[in-house]
């Protein structure tokens, strides 16, 4: 129904995996999330969105908003997602090519 | 009997406080609209997200206006082809023009990307989105 | 804007066509209105189960009818208590008033029996069903 | 999503198996069904209601005109539910001691 966040490290990687809806309404608690891992000196960020259902520009501004925080500290932030009908919307805008897009946990944290 | 009543004597109507929880809601109609049409999950997704988009547009991210500044209003049609208007009114700024550009991503990339035309009409009196699709 | 915009400055308000297929749409977002108030299933269950009849009998169930006659406007509230009002209007009479018996079945026997109190109020301009829940 | 209605006969009753909502839209469906198995000389129904996600007064209105159906032929209609949310509707109405409600087909056809 509403956005989950379950936040663990793992290699050196903070893992953010998302569930549910990030809309103009759950955008924000991502956003904070975010916010409070880069305060607290986590600047490498995997979000898990295989869970997640449904995706809008508020969701879409908040993850660029994420990125460009981790960069500045020389962190990164890879996305983790498999369902087509999210993957177009990061086409449709342009973003697939701003972000590193890995199809699993496995394969976002082998690279380097 | 309400005012404006005569303009939905057909099809479905939702209008929302401008609080961004309730866009959930809108999204649940369109789906739900768009799902009497056709067995195309497809079709009714992509209806659910560019309804979704056009309402996230006009309600705004800032819930700190809800209320005050009167609904948006979501109408669905199915005639020749599913027709969809989102209207927002009155006295408060759309908060994201279709320049502008938040965290570096335009916000209205998405609905254009998602829709070959739709249109906006801005009055004195606000702002209304008009998309349609083909019924198959 | 549309006329009557104020009317839903908060919460969510769905006007659909005098048609009968579109009374499980007015369902389906009175269960996700009554889901943001708790998480009893119940309550929701209660929630859609009224609300979707006190539509029913408001729109009737002659689809002829549809299209012709205005629209069934429910308006839902969540402030101290879940209020739902549904008011349907003007020149079409409501098909079973509140003392007819069809099929050997009161009508409204059965919104009667779900509320403890729900209001009707009748005018020159239609009618208006009023019913609310205490939120817990 | 809609009304399904499956038919069958067994034992001398004629079993409607009734799936989705009954309700303003689809009573009429369901009316039709029984009018025509009535008008076949099926005259001893069983509606079992285990599959129905909704009941409204138009569907209780429906069965209580199939009741008078099938009563005209010295027939009898037997209803299966097990559902509280149904059951209640039932008792609410004053149609719980109108109907012959059962909790099985088994049930419903061991009854003479
Ligand atoms: N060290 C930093 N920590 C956080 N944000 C930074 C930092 N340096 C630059 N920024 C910029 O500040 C902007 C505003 O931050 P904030 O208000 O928290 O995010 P948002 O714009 O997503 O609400 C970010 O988009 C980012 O580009
Ligand atoms: N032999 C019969 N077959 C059908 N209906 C009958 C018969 N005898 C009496 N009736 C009555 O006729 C009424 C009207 O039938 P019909 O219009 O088909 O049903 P409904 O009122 O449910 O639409 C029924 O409610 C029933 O009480």
């Amino acid at each position: 129904m509403d956005l989950s966040l379950e936040t663990r490290n793992e290699d050196g990687h903070t893992i953010i995996e998302v569930g549910g809806e990030i809309d103009v309404y759950t955008a924000p608690k991502l956003r904070d999330k975010i916010t409070e891992l880069v305060g607290n000196g986590d600047y490498h960020l995997v979000i898990d969105m295989e869970k997640v259902d449904f995706l809008d520009s508020t969701g879409l501004g908040v993850l660029v908003g994420g990125l460009k925080k981790v960069r500045a500290h020389d962190g990164s932030m890879r996305l983790i997602c498999n369902q087509e009908r999210l993957l177009k919307i990061f086409r449709i805008t342009g973003l697939a090519k701003v972000f590193a897009i890995h199809s699993s946990q496995a394969d976002a944290l082998a690279e380097r | 009997m309400p005012s404006g009543a005569a303009r939905t004597a057909t099809g479905v109507t939702v209008s929302i406080a401008r609080d961004p929880s309730l866009v959930r809601t809108v999204r649940l109609v369109a789906a739900a609209v768009a799902r009497r049409t056709t067995g195309d999950e497809d079709f009714v997704e992509e209806v659910r997200l560019a309804v979704g988009e056009a309402c996230a547009l006009l309600v705004g991210p800032d819930a700190a206006s809800a209320g005050s500044a009167g609904p948006v209003e979501v109408s669905m049609q199915v005639e020749d082809r599913l027709r969809v208007t989102v209207r927002a009114g009155g006295s408060v700024a759309v908060h994201d023009a279709p320049t502008s550009d938040i965290d570096g991503i335009e916000p209205w990339a998405l609905l254009r990307g998602l829709m070959d035309d739709f249109e906006i009409e801005r009055g004195a009196d606000g702002i209304s989105l008009s998309m349609s699709w083909a019924l198959t």
